[in-house]
């Protein structure tokens, strides 16, 4: 399933299947998610903890840890599917076409290198410079990311930055070879309110300026209103609903959708406890046979118990996962 | 708007390990079936312990039984349960001296691990929680032990005093003092400064209440894994020191001190020196095996590793396998 | 880095005349080495003078004194087994030993940072698990006895190797080094193994990944020295060991080292050789331990900066 | 569709393992690469059939000759390097003239010697009486505390006088039968040797000279062209030490030593060994002045419980001959008469129930001590010994102790408050008398003994007093007597050495080998091989 465009999309992914291996046995974590995002587009992938959102990053760069394995599906980048490629292939993808920028910044940046040399490496990697080269490199990068003095702080080590230059780095460095894709797992979460904005701006900022397809992942419901053009929102392991946010957001066709926007604080009366979606997701072993979201959902009939809802346009750019969407509409 | 937090959201998600975690941890003999060398260890190390602990009751005198007309009979099954694996050069049962040594070896080793782990880490815990000059006292006594002979405590504690098993115990367990002392030392200098430490701190809780209930259970599983080490060590050097002659004294026997005696008879009677270094071997062995599973079973961020199925075990890694050259 | 080792020199010096003391101390609670070095049949004549000739006959702390009185004018005493000056015979021995663990724990971590980084690597796979067993299995095999299996199979049997003695070619060192080798080696693989498969699974790994790096890149420009912490700290220890306890390698190969040294001057009671070896290794080992710290500070930026604080 | 993507490039999987194969092949190659190179000569040299290579147990602590009744010095030293004036044939006990030719005694205390012409020094001067009055001085009146001197000659000191170059003149404070056999043990060195300070590396009149020391490693001789007597086989020797037995008996098998001394009895039925009497025997010393070992019949009873033969074929590998006295075969003094006592258990605790029907105190706890290293199998002989006394109804603990604290048990000032003492000791009568044995072992305030009678001490004094024939009968009867009214000493074996000979040379170990190994009686196996 593809977004109706024009344009080849920078990342395709298409029934996306990935298996975890627990104590108890193997759980389907992912069960065919499928999206895509074109370049200079941002998508925001929006689920609690727990509902894929990160997994589904880590399949598409291919950083999987070895409990979970890719059972089934495609992730798309210029025309090839990478995960049919050959180990060495495949590198030759990661920086330059695919390129990913994680949550805690700290332990993301290697704690006994200078960060000068880390935002460097992938100039020597794939462009083959020298160490004198991708040094400059690094400072032009440094520079364009905000960082003060940057020749002087590219000798540093990373526990000598604060968090938010730390993520301003590993944005520099992810962002080095222009990537096609940028993922950004969380990008944002580890930091202060006030640095939360300012490093959304950088990407913004860096994004229009590369024409980067950005997939931003996330539980933040304000960041992706004001920072995606797209939204896939993810629960148990699959994409509910997914759309435009301007019309996911004002109309949601999917109750658990629904149910996110209701819980912000912004649209509760002062006093009242917030409404929240009641209960929690499912065990990923336990997902019931029918509508993942039945237990928790206002609106749950017999059908959704026996028969799981596919993913299907309830417009002209978006689709829902639910039996009843219609409904929702109309209310 | 300020927190737009998602209302289930309870921290963030990228293991895939968080979904199991909620359940409760699996049930240790579950994860230790799945994990056949471990439970074999686990099975040798059951073994062992229970013929240490009640081996003496059924043997009676057999491994002082001495009859030197049978010195140096090969293993056999026909001279009864007491010639299976031969006899010594005195021509007592190799098989009743090694369940009696069993139980000298570990009432040796055991204790001396337990004596260097409890005294070396509380100091290093101590130590290394309040820092200055506590600290830098600390390393010192480390070093100096370290730095000390310990063949030269053997032999005074041994010709000085009278020999015994529990001065061996001791010995031992002072040379090994300074590895926990630094470990936990170092383990407790780093987790002073963590945020949760702080915490306890303003809230006025005592030091020797941070130390037990903060840092020393972090500090828990590295300092088993030494022990661990360390046990090995231990009857390891207690055999060097029967080597030496100044380890367990005859009539006493342990698993070291029979290599040690046996050793000139490698070439014409195998049986004496090799079958109790095989104990030495599986024993540690076990317990190596077994406490890198514990260590991995305990610690909620690796238990995962211990879940994989286990013909995929065997292909996958860490790493991935596009990562193999 | 200056300030912090003259700090950490200086802490030393008290730490080790408190080892000296206590040899000091511990060795004349073993008795009077009299009857060691006199007839069976000597007269309490003979004994009283001997013990007069050689100092024995004061009370300990004034023994004490006149150690410490020598010892400032470098003179360690005189042997009284061979009758030579206790430095010369020490000076003799150490290096044999330094050697012996040297090019042990050279091999060792090498070997070790090599099979635990392959075992690592693919954790649980065969190489990992016949590494970590047959790494294992070294470590707790009683030293003296592959030494003397190393002699009867490889210099007897095979007729490989000489089995035994410090004069000849490199091939008398396989023997020794081989006894040394096996336990450090087993212990370092498990560490290095341990701390590579916990580098390796760190974000900042991923993220190398992430550009591209070859896995060649990964192991060694950034899992390696992350995991070397560890590594350093207890190849550290197993040093500290081999410099005291190289004992049973240089008892059954006849390697004249500063473990037999000790030993021998133990049982005979030979106080002055005894004093001087102890306070030998002693400086090793207290150097070997700011060593140590060095290359913690060199290889880890976050302790550099924490060491002049 | 559906794959998996955790099954592995097949490319790369091969690749993987061509990686480990190479490393593990060169690994291989490597070490056998270093072990072929040099092929294992090992420390004595390689066989050259010119180099006699001996490996000792281990390095001598010096080579001064004064030192040289310490066995570690004298195999080196002695009759190799240096030679005394008088020597005593091990197997006969007879004294046969070297540096002397001969001796005469003048009155009670006044000896001549004369001495042997056309001798000279490793350093190339002659040898003459002057030399002899020198080393007899340095030896036994100076203040060096020579070993020799506690050893053989008390607190006696010697007036020796040079009267020519030839003829030197020995006058003793007390009458003494047998001054000669004394100084047999006196090595000579020129005058020109420190008098006031030991030497480490001597010169001597012997058939070899120290070429090099090469400490901890090697103490390299070479034949001495100037030799007065027959020039030995061997131009050059060498001495190396190993400590383990096992690897001593290694380099005779593999070909690295020619000779190899104290091998363990196991090796006894390798035919390139061979067992020698050492003239050291064993016994258990029972220490009478406490309970319950101050009752003979106890004491006794521990004789009887004693399985000699048992011991001696499974812990000795048969390589010693049951004891019943202290002084062994071929010493003066050794009685033929007497019989090993044979293991009698049921008298044993006969003897035992007797004593402790009279009050005996048989339960308390007896220290059975021995020294570690004593001789191969000594930790195994001491649990024998501790099971049999066990058996008869003794209560015994065994100690093993090192030499500094078995000495402390061993001689006079016996330690106190230890209970009753059961001392494993090995005796060697080096010099050939039972004089030397009975005065430390046999008086009742000898240095190492713990009691004895009157009578037995008065016996004793008699027969130091003798010479001849009367010397030899009144010894043999007195050890009788210990055995019937004293019993001290329960005798366990006379011991035996075991040497590694390898089958390129021919040597014929006797008695005195422990202590005096002569590399001039070594010959090559095959005639004119060198």
């Amino acid at each position: 399933m593809t977004t109706t465009s024009a344009t080849d999309p920078a990342l395709d992914v298409e029934g996306l299947c990935v298996d975890l291996s627990t104590a108890s046995g193997t759980v389907r974590a992912v069960d065919g998610v499928s999206f895509s995002v074109r370049r200079g587009r941002t998508l925001a992938l929006l689920g609690e903890s727990g509902c894929g959102k990160s997994m589904t990053a880590l399949s598409v760069v291919g950083l999987l840890d070895p409990a979970a394995e890719v059972t089934g599906g495609a992730v798309r980048v210029r025309g090839e599917d990478t995960l049919r490629l050959s180990a060495a292939e495949r590198r030759k993808l990661a920086g330059p076409v695919l390129s990913i920028v994680f949550q805690d910044a700290l332990t993301a940046l290697n704690p006994v290198q200078p960060v000068g040399r880390q935002i460097g490496e992938p100039f020597r990697i794939h462009r083959g410079l020298s160490r004198r080269e991708a040094r400059e490199k690094a400072i032009e990068l440094m520079t364009r990311v905000g960082i003060p003095e940057p020749r002087q702080r590219a000798k540093s080590y990373p526990h000598q930055f604060s968090g938010g230059m730390r993520q301003r780095l590993l944005i520099a460095m992810a962002v080095a070879l222009d990537p096609d894709v940028l993922i950004a797992d969380e990008p944002t979460t580890a930091l202060d309110v006030t640095v939360q904005a300012q490093i959304m701006r950088l990407l913004r900022d860096l994004q229009d300026e590369r024409d980067m397809a950005v997939v931003l992942i996330t539980h933040d419901l304000a960041v992706v209103a004001q920072r995606a053009d797209d939204v896939a929102v993810m629960y148990a392991g699959t994409v509910v609903e997914q759309g435009t946010v301007r019309e996911v957001f004002s109309a949601p066709r999917h109750p658990y959708t629904r149910g996110l926007l209701d819980s912000v604080p912004e649209d509760a009366e002062r006093g009242q406890p917030l409404p929240a979606v009641p209960g929690s997701p499912p065990e990923l072993s336990a997902v019931p046979s029918g509508c993942v979201f039945q237990a928790r959902c206002p609106l749950v009939r017999e059908r959704c118990v026996s028969e799981r809802p596919v993913l299907r346009a309830t417009g002209d750019a978006r689709s829902a996962a639910c039996h009843f969407s219609e409904e929702l509409a109309r209310d | 708007m300020t927190t737009e937090e998602l209302p289930a959201a309870d921290g963030r998600e990228d293991s895939p390990q968080t979904a199991p975690a909620r359940k409760g941890p699996p049930r240790w003999w579950l994860l230790l079936g799945r994990d056949r060398p471990a439970a074999v260890a686990a099975v040798v190390l059951s073994l062992v312990v229970l013929v240490a602990l009640f081996g003496r009751l059924f043997i009676g005198d057999h491994a002082q039984r001495q009859n030197l007309d049978a010195s140096l009979r090969a293993p056999s099954l026909g001279d009864g349960f007491y010639g299976l694996l031969g006899t010594d050069v005195l021509g007592r049962s190799v098989l009743a001296r090694l369940i009696d040594a069993a139980a000298t070896t570990l009432s040796v080793a055991v204790p001396a691990v337990l004596c260097s782990l409890v005294i070396g880490s509380a100091i290093g815990l101590w130590a290394g929680y309040h820092g200055g000059r506590r600290e830098s006292v600390a390393m010192r006594v480390a070093d100096i032990i370290l730095s000390f002979p310990s063949l030269l405590i053997a032999v005074v504690v041994l010709y000085v005093f009278s020999p015994s098993a529990l001065n061996i115990v001791l010995i031992l367990a002072v040379a090994r003092i300074p590895v926990y002392l630094r470990t936990s030392r170092a383990e407790a200098a780093e987790l002073r400064s963590r945020l949760f430490v702080d915490a306890a701190r303003t809230f006025g809780t005592p030091s020797r209440h941070i130390i037990q209930r903060h840092i020393l259970p972090i500090a828990l599983p590295t300092l088993l894994t030494v022990a661990t080490l360390d046990f090995c060590f231990v009857m390891l050097t207690e055999s060097s020191l029967s080597f030496l002659g100044i380890g367990i004294q005859p009539p006493d026997v342990s698993w070291g001190l029979m290599v040690a005696q046996g050793r000139q008879y490698l070439q014409t009677a195998w049986w004496i020196t090799v079958l109790p270094g095989l104990a030495i071997v599986l024993t540690t062995v076990s317990a190596t095996v077994l406490a890198a599973w514990a260590r991995i079973a305990t610690d909620p961020a690796q238990r995962w590793r211990l879940t994989l199925p286990r013909k995929r075990r065997g292909a996958s890694a860490a790493v991935p396998p596009e990562m193999i050259p | 880095m200056i300030i912090f080792l003259r700090k950490r020199i200086l802490s030393s010096a008290v730490p080790l005349v408190c080892v000296v003391l206590g040899v000091f101390f511990l060795a004349r609670m073993t008795g009077n080495p009299v009857d060691l070095y006199l007839p069976l049949s000597a007269t309490a004549e003979q004994r009283a003078e001997f013990s007069a000739a050689q100092g024995f006959d004061l009370s300990v702390p004034a023994q004490l004194w006149n150690y410490l009185v020598d010892a400032a004018h470098l003179d360690f005493g005189t042997s009284l087994r061979t009758g030579q000056s206790a430095t010369e015979m020490v000076l003799d021995a150490f290096p044999v030993t330094l050697q012996l663990a040297g090019v042990t724990m050279l091999l060792a971590i090498s070997g070790a940072v090599l099979i635990g980084s392959l075992a690592a690597y693919r954790p649980n796979s065969l190489m990992d698990r016949v590494a970590s067993l047959l790494s294992m299995t070294a470590a707790s095999i009683p030293d003296f006895w592959f030494a003397v299996m190393g002699v009867l199979v490889f210099g007897v049997s095979l007729d490989l190797l000489p089995t035994s003695g410090t004069l000849g070619g490199p091939e008398v060192w396989v023997l020794p080094v081989a006894t040394l080798l096996i336990r450090p080696f087993g212990v370092l693989v498990q560490v290095v193994r341990g701390s590579m498969v916990a580098a390796l699974s760190a974000p900042y790994v991923k993220i190398a990944r992430a550009k591209g790096a070859t896995p060649r890149r990964v192991i060694f420009g950034h899992a390696l020295r992350n995991a070397v912490t560890p590594v350093l700290t207890v190849a550290g220890d197993l040093t500290v060991g081999l410099v005291n306890g190289a004992v049973i390698v240089e008892t059954i190969f006849g390697w004249p080292g500063i473990g037999k040294l000790m030993i021998d001057s133990i049982l005979q009671r030979d106080f002055a050789v005894l004093q001087a070896a102890v306070l030998m290794t002693a400086v090793t080992i207290f150097a070997l331990n700011i060593l140590v710290d060095v290359c913690h500070a060199l290889t880890d930026p976050r302790v550099r900066q924490a060491v002049p604080a | 569709m559906k794959f998996s993507v955790s099954s592995t490039p097949p490319t790369g999987r091969r690749r993987y393992r061509a990686t480990t194969a190479t490393l593990l092949a060169g690994t291989v190659l490597l070490a056998s690469g270093c072990a072929v190179a040099g092929s294992a000569a090992g420390d004595a040299g390689r066989a050259d059939g010119r180099t006699l290579r001996v490996v000792l147990t281990q390095e001598p602590p010096t080579l001064e000759p004064c030192e040289a009744s310490l066995t570690g010095t004298g195999v080196v030293v002695r009759s190799n390097i240096t030679e005394p004036l008088v020597e005593r044939d091990p197997d006969s006990g007879e004294l046969h003239p070297l540096l002397a030719t001969g001796w005469k005694q003048r009155d009670d205390r006044t000896w001549t010697f004369d001495m042997r012409e056309g001798v000279t020094f490793q350093n190339g001067e002659p040898f003459t009486a002057e030399d002899a009055a020198f080393s007899i001085d340095r030896a036994v009146n100076s203040d060096l505390a020579c070993n020799v001197e506690g050893y053989v000659f008390g607190d006696e000191d010697l007036k020796v006088t040079a009267e020519s170059d030839t003829r030197l003149t020995v006058t003793t404070e007390q009458p003494d039968p047998i001054l000669p056999l004394r100084l047999s043990f006196v090595e000579i060195v020129p005058r020109t040797t420190n008098a006031d300070a030991k030497v480490r590396i001597p010169v001597g009149t012997g058939p070899y000279a120290v070429a090099s020391w090469q400490p901890g490693a090697a103490i390299n001789l070479s034949r001495y062209d100037d030799y007065w007597g027959d020039a030995p086989d061997f131009p050059r020797a060498r001495y190396v030490w190993r400590s383990d037995a096992s690897v001593r008996a290694a380099m005779i098998d593999k070909g690295e030593a020619e000779i190899a001394v104290a091998l363990d009895p196991v090796e006894a039925e390798k035919d390139t060994t061979v067992a020698f009497p050492n003239n050291e025997t064993t016994a258990l010393r029972l220490d009478g002045r406490e309970a319950p070992l101050d009752d003979i019949r106890v004491r006794r009873a521990v004789d009887l419980a004693v399985d000699r033969d048992g011991i001696i074929d499974a812990l000795l590998g048969g390589l010693a001959e049951p004891a019943g006295q202290l002084v062994p075969p071929g010493v003066v003094g050794h009685n033929e008469e007497i019989e090993p006592t044979p293991q009698n258990v049921k008298e044993a605790t006969a003897l035992i129930d007797e004593a402790e029907a009279d009050g005996v105190p048989v339960d308390r706890q007896i220290t059975l001590v021995a020294r570690n290293g004593m001789f191969a199998g000594v930790s195994e002989t001491a649990e024998a010994l501790q099971y049999q006394m066990q058996k008869i109804g003794l209560n015994v603990k065994v100690r093993m102790a090192d030499t500094a604290t078995q000495l402390q048990y061993q001689l006079r000032p016996l330690p106190e408050d230890v209970g009753p003492i059961a001392l494993l000791i090995m005796h060697g009568n080096q010099a050939g008398d039972a004089a030397f044995t009975t005065s430390q072992y046999l008086l009742s305030d000898g240095p190492q003994s713990t009691f004895g009678t009157e009578e037995l001490d008065r016996r004793i004094a008699d027969a130091g007093a003798l010479s001849g024939d009367q010397r030899q009968k009144a010894f043999a009867d007195l050890l009788v007597d210990q055995n019937r009214s004293v019993v001290q000493y329960a005798h366990l074996a006379h011991m035996s050495g075991l040497l590694g000979l390898s089958p390129s040379i021919r040597y014929e170990p006797n008695s005195a080998t422990g202590d005096e190994m002569r590399l001039a009686e070594v010959s090559p196996a095959k005639a004119g091989q060198h």
